[in-house]
């Protein structure tokens, strides 16, 4: 019993996590329509961040309010000067926004690569391995918090979402672009700022997992597939979904882990996602309609 | 029995109903006017004869066989080609790579699929644009592009969506002759259209749906004075 | 137009630079190949096993170098994949005329290089690449001077023969590299053997975030000892993930990797006291010139070294000594440096080197393994008892035990 | 008479290239490019496989270092369990990848754009893991390790020479005829395809199961010649899966000749980066004994990835249709030279 409580608390923090992640590409995804294969590199970025002003002395929970405004403003940056640019591109291939994610990938990561070397960075607070117990079940202090903050970061864009002419534009956007361009919502600028709020939402995950965990340039392509692997649960745009998509994904991992063995995890994750894309197109959105 | 035929065919989506058991016969040679006012289910039908939806219930019979549900590419090689309303050129081929692409359905050689093509295109007049990309082709090119791949699929039926729409004047005339002559060379030909005049004067037959459900069929003369047509067209207060 | 005889010229100058670029090199010294990943994923231990070979190379050169010529060190990348260390292989053999190969980090690189060398025999004197395979092959051209990865855990299991005699149960968790993997499977064929019980034994992804689950799994199962076999910050992970679920066998202990740097220790805190790992090497070893290469290297780059440098150190010694021997009146031809590192016998930083044959290996050095354990921040050898520099803290305390 | 003569020049290039290369190892005795070349060979394989499926059939795979890992596996397995020469793995590597390609097909063509990048992808990243995890048939990340055939590269060189000459005259065959214009017309649009009597699902496993026979050839040669294998080096997303795409893209998605010419560019950047111009900048750094130089060579020895992600923003924003499809635009203004009107 206290293996199962525990391993359900594991995924229950972790996947917390996970949905900050998610609500950011489940945006972009969403109000785009493509996949941001950079989505892991950006967090990649934030936890660079949060690192070099650890050196500083800066604590992560206060870093997230340099990180957020510096990857929205990369976010908006990409997204106005690399992304917007290709769909007035004549191509073959419709997918050249998604292959042009990966470049910036790629890019994003050597650049850190050349600034930090492939060395393994830690940001060590004093509470990074704190815990409280809950009868035989641990609960990680740093993962609680972690949890804490997605809840609030998703509430508060669900919010922002339905109450906020921008949060109902973006929306718009995303239900039917063409009809929005007519209603009169400058489109191009939507995307810009998706992006934007997208990049500053992962970079708030990168903020939060940094105290638990390590920082290294290549960190970001398996929490690329993981973010999309989540969009894909909880269906494109929904960021309830988000939620749902990345406890599911944590439970998923880690009763994956307990039960089939360790080395399962990645494989667990995998199917999960196949199986939804096939059996349940559109995802949990499909079956909670919110 | 008749060439071909509908049969009480239904399709809703989700709680809609778009057809609501409409039947008709259409007889060999002849041409047969779909109309209705927008959303009245036109489209839908053609869908599902040409295999795009399932019907939800009733039957398609063609030559004395059901088709109702078969995939549309089987229902190309059993002879029934169509056209789309918003036209699906194969935007990065020439316009005779376009034709050839649909020959294929009929011969299998890269020579045979060329000469049907050649002569399609002379048919169709597009013969001076076939090097063209179809992406390149001014809407009025792209409506008879269209109908040449069908054509191309040699077709002993072909459903043709609103072909004469966002023509002028001269283009609608060498479009109403192309379909005669379509009909000419044996194509049985069913054709939604808007354009009243078009329909009214091509037409041998008319099938007039609104909501779904059948308001009244005859010949062009027939149909254009009936009273349930007239009020879907017009309004109630016309009537 | 202009523009275009523009980009040609241009091309023809680069052409006829590169091939001077070629030429002008051979002045009177003696090349050595080394490949090793300068980029990407691996060029950490990369760059410490380079700034060794320098090192060396420079000590070797002060003191007359080869026979009064100079010893020139070619790096090439292999960034970590295989093809491109082939690429890099044969780049040295073909282009730079090298007559001797030595690097090779990872298992994957060195196993596609190793052939190669082999049949362009040109001798490749191996100096991380664990893979067992690469000395079960015969290849006479192929030399080994550490360990294969299966020999990694050979003083934990003498450490459990004679100290830790009352562990019976033992929990095996391991990544899933070529290095886990293998050393894992031996290290579970030799504890059978000895009578102990695998009560869990999991691989795992590299880099997981969360290894509570498998962990509870571990306290459930209260083995006397745990095992592991990651890589740096995975074995941070396990142990500060070990100490927040109190798990308390007698002992933890690392296979090799990544329990003996210092960011493990850096980077878990307090967690990592106690742990017990393999190692190949420490600077407090009793060896000539250990104890100075790790001063040297502190003083010259700032930074510290480890087993891999040591190793790459040992190495370029080795490559020295056996192109003296190699090197009479002509330079040295590829077969006379083979033959003479076939008969290497000689003490290094790392210890003794002699390349013999045992079991299905061949020209594989044989080399003890040490134990060592983390004690208040400080890396100190404890086993066996004749190279310790510190007496080894057995059973491990219970975590609420520690201050 | 001026479109035939232009025809004939435009068969003639490619005819010209392959006497070229066939006598290259004549003139060429330095194993290191001959290896460099074989490598190209190589590349020109997988990419016009992925050219097919994706340029030609419009279906962006994420996942081709499936079949290519297959295609390595079939052989190094066959060796490793059977002591069967990893030789008889070339033609079967093919057909085990063909075989993967079946189910690949049957999950992923149902879905459209992204969700069948992201499917593919997903297959190609599940195979990898189970590759390592089936230790005991696969020899996890230990790997499989054999002892190349021949000492020469000049047999190897050959063989791939063979092969990708083979796989490009197929594919441009493939695409003068039937399946051809069916594959285009589904790129195009799947309804219009449907509707003029293209079995779209038959067709789109005809295209993959191509792409997969080839992709697995050139697997299996990979092990051949390289000797040594192991899940993260030939199941690579990154080196393979993606690399595909951008040898495509670089070169011309969509057109026979496009990834040949993005393999040679691609094989060609990453040496020339990782050597420094081939020391060129060691060179230059030691003879004007400018330290700045040498620095400059040591930092683009650093940056060949980096200097390939480039590469790729550049070719997206500037060449969307790479070098091959934008070939007249580069001419306008790169060597400004216009066409005579």
């Amino acid at each position: 019993m206290d293996v199962f409580l525990q391993t359900l608390v594991a995924g229950f923090l972790k996947g917390g996590l996970y949905a900050l992640i998610g609500i950011g590409m489940t945006l972009i995804m969403g109000v785009m329509g493509i996949i941001n294969l950079a989505h892991g590199q950006l967090m990649m970025l934030a936890m660079y961040v949060t690192f070099v002003l650890n050196t500083m002395g800066v604590d992560p929970y206060v870093s997230l309010f340099v990180a957020m405004p510096l990857l929205f403003l990369l976010g908006v940056t990409i997204q106005k000067f690399l992304l917007n640019p290709l769909i007035r591109v004549e191509t073959i291939l419709p997918e050249n926004q998604v292959l042009m994610t990966v470049g910036i990938g790629m890019v994003l990561t050597e650049i850190v690569r050349f600034a930090f070397k492939s060395d393994y960075k830690y940001v060590t607070t004093e509470y990074s391995n704190r815990t409280f117990s809950l009868g035989n079940i641990s609960f990680s202090v740093p993962l609680t918090i972690a949890f804490g903050i997605a809840l609030l970061f998703t509430l508060a864009m669900f919010w922002f979402l339905l109450k906020t002419d921008l949060g109902r534009s973006i929306r718009a956007t995303a239900q039917d672009k063409d009809a929005a361009t007519l209603m009169g919502v400058n489109t191009g600028r939507i995307t810009v700022i998706t992006f934007g709020i997208g990049s500053a939402l992962v970079a708030a995950a990168g903020c939060l997992l940094a105290p638990v965990y390590y920082i290294f340039p290549d960190i970001g392509g398996p929490f690329t597939s993981k973010a999309f692997i989540i969009t894909i649960l909880g269906g494109l745009g929904s960021t309830v979904g988000a939620i749902f998509g990345g406890v599911t994904l944590g439970l998923a991992e880690s009763m994956g882990a307990t039960y089939f063995g360790m080395e399962y995890e990645d494989i667990v994750g995998l199917t999960i996602f196949i199986l939804v894309l096939l059996f349940l197109p559109g995802g949990f959105k499909r079956l909670t309609k919110v | 029995m008749a060439f071909f035929r509908v049969e009480k065919l239904v399709k809703t989506f989700g709680g809609l109903t778009a057809v609501n058991g409409v039947s008709f016969d259409v007889e060999q040679g002849q041409i047969f006017g779909l109309i209705g006012p927008n959303g009245s289910g036109k489209t839908t039908l053609f869908n599902m004869i040409s295999g795009v939806y399932t019907p939800t219930s009733g039957k398609v019979l063609y030559k004395d066989r059901e088709i109702q549900g078969m995939k549309p590419h089987k229902i190309c090689k059993l002879g029934i080609g169509r056209t789309f309303q918003v036209v699906k050129p194969l935007g990065r081929m020439t316009v005779r790579d376009n034709v050839i692409a649909a020959s294929f359905s009929r011969v299998n050689s890269m020579g045979e699929a060329r000469d049907n093509a050649m002569e399609i295109l002379d048919f169709c007049g597009l013969t001076p644009v076939k090097a063209t990309l179809a992406k390149s082709l001014p809407i009025a090119g792209r409506k008879r592009l269209e109908i040449a791949r069908a054509l191309a699929t040699r077709p002993d039926l072909l459903l043709l969506d609103e072909t004469a729409a966002g023509l002028n004047p001269t283009e609608l005339l060498s479009a109403m002759n192309l379909i005669r002559r379509i009909r000419e060379n044996g194509t049985t030909v069913i054709i939604i259209e808007h354009i009243m005049h078009v329909i009214m004067t091509i037409s041998d037959r008319i099938h007039a749906i609104n909501f779904g459900t059948t308001i009244a069929e005859g010949t062009p003369k027939e149909v254009a004075a009936n009273q349930a047509v007239i009020e879907a067209y017009l309004g109630t207060d016309y009537a | 137009m202009n523009l275009r005889s523009g980009v040609m010229s241009a091309f023809a100058a680069v052409l006829f630079a590169l091939g001077i670029a070629s030429g002008a090199l051979a002045a009177e010294k003696v090349k050595v190949g080394v490949l090793l990943p300068l980029t990407g994923s691996q060029a950490k231990f990369g760059e410490i096993e380079k700034r060794s070979y320098e090192m060396a190379a420079e000590e070797i050169n002060a003191k007359g170098g080869i026979n009064g010529s100079m010893i020139e060190l070619i790096f090439e990348d292999d960034t970590g994949k295989p093809d491109v260390g082939r690429s890099a292989v044969e780049k040295l053999i073909s282009r730079d005329k090298v007559p001797v190969i030595t690097g090779g980090y990872s298992s994957s690189v060195t196993a596609a290089a190793a052939p190669v060398a082999q049949q362009l025999k040109v001798p490749f004197v191996i100096c991380t690449g664990s893979a067992d395979d690469v000395t079960e092959k015969g290849y006479d051209f192929v030399f080994r001077i550490n360990p294969p990865a299966s020999e990694y855990p050979k003083a934990v299991e003498s450490f459990l023969k004679e100290v830790a005699k009352d562990v019976k149960t033992v929990v095996l968790l391991y990544e899933n590299s070529a290095f886990g993997q293998s050393s894992s499977k031996s290290f579970e064929k030799d504890a059978e053997a000895a009578g102990l019980k695998i009560v869990l034994k999991e691989g795992y992804q590299a880099g997981a975030i969360d290894f509570k689950p498998i962990l509870t799994k571990v306290k459930a199962a209260n083995p006397d000892m745990i095992y592991m076999v990651s890589y740096v910050m995975d074995a941070s992970l396990l142990m500060r993930q070990s100490k927040e679920l109190g798990i308390n066998p007698k002992l933890y202990v690392g296979g090799g990797a990544g329990f003996t740097l210092p960011e493990f220790a850096k980077s878990a805190g307090d967690a990592a006291d106690y742990v017990y790992s393999a190692t190949l090497w420490v600077d407090t070893l009793p060896f000539p010139g250990a104890k100075q290469y790790a001063e040297n290297f502190q003083k010259k780059y700032g930074s510290d070294t480890e087993y891999h440098g040591a190793e790459a150190y040992a190495a370029m010694y080795v490559v020295a000594d056996a192109l003296k021997r190699a090197t009479s009146a002509s330079a040295p031809t590829p077969q006379a440096v083979r033959d003479a590192l076939a008969k290497t016998d000689m003490m290094t930083a790392f210890g003794p080197v002699k390349f013999v044959s045992y079991g299905k290996k061949s020209q594989q050095n044989k080399l003890d393994t040490y134990m060592v354990q983390w004690q208040k921040g400080e890396l100190e050898a404890v086993w066996p008892a004749k190279v310790a520099t510190k007496k080894y803290v057995y059973p491990t305390p219970a975590w609420n035990a520690r201050k | 008479m001026k479109a035939a003569g232009s025809k004939m020049k435009k068969n003639l290039f490619p005819l010209l290239l392959l006497a070229g290369l066939a006598l290259l190892p004549l003139v060429l005795e330095s194993n290191y490019f001959l290896h460099l070349m074989i490598l190209f060979l190589l590349w020109v394989v997988i990419g016009s496989s992925w050219n097919l499926l994706a340029g030609f059939t419009g279906q962006v795979s994420f996942g081709h270092a499936a079949f290519f890992g297959v295609g390595a596996y079939t052989a190094g397995l066959l060796f490793h369990h059977l002591q069967i020469s990893p030789w008889w793995g070339m033609a079967l590597g093919g057909v085990f990848a063909f075989l993967v390609g079946l189910p690949f097909g049957a999950i992923c063509f149902p879905l459209r754009g992204a969700y069948f990048a992201l499917a593919s992808l997903a297959l190609g990243e599940g195979i990898r893991h189970i590759a390592t995890i089936a230790e005991s048939f696969t020899g996890g990340m230990v790997g499989i390790m054999i002892m190349p055939t021949f000492v020469s590269k000049v047999p190897y060189y050959y063989i791939t020479l063979f092969l990708a000459s083979l796989s490009v005259l197929s594919i441009q065959l493939i695409m003068r005829s039937k399946p051809g214009y069916y594959f285009i017309s589904i790129r195009e649009d799947q309804d219009a395809a449907a509707s003029l009597g293209v079995n779209t699902t038959l067709y789109k496993n005809v295209s993959l199961a191509i792409s997969a026979f080839w992709t697995g050839m050139a697997g299996a040669l990979y092990m051949n010649y390289m000797g040594f294998i192991d899940p993260h080096v030939v199941f690579s997303l990154h080196d393979y899966s993606v690399m595909a795409i951008l040898v495509a893209i670089v070169g011309g998605v969509g057109t026979v000749y496009g990834p040949t010419v993005g393999a040679f560019i691609m094989v060609a950047f990453q040496e020339l980066f990782r050597t420094g111009f081939f020391g060129l900048f060691a060179f230059l750094g030691k003879a004007t004994g400018v330290a700045a130089v040498t620095a400059l060579g040591d930092a683009v020895k650093k940056a060949h990835v980096l200097g390939f992600g480039i590469l790729v923003i550049v070719v997206i924003l500037y060449l969307p249709n790479g070098v091959v499809g934008d070939w007249e635009k580069i001419k306008r203004n790169v060597f400004r030279i216009h066409p005579a009107k």
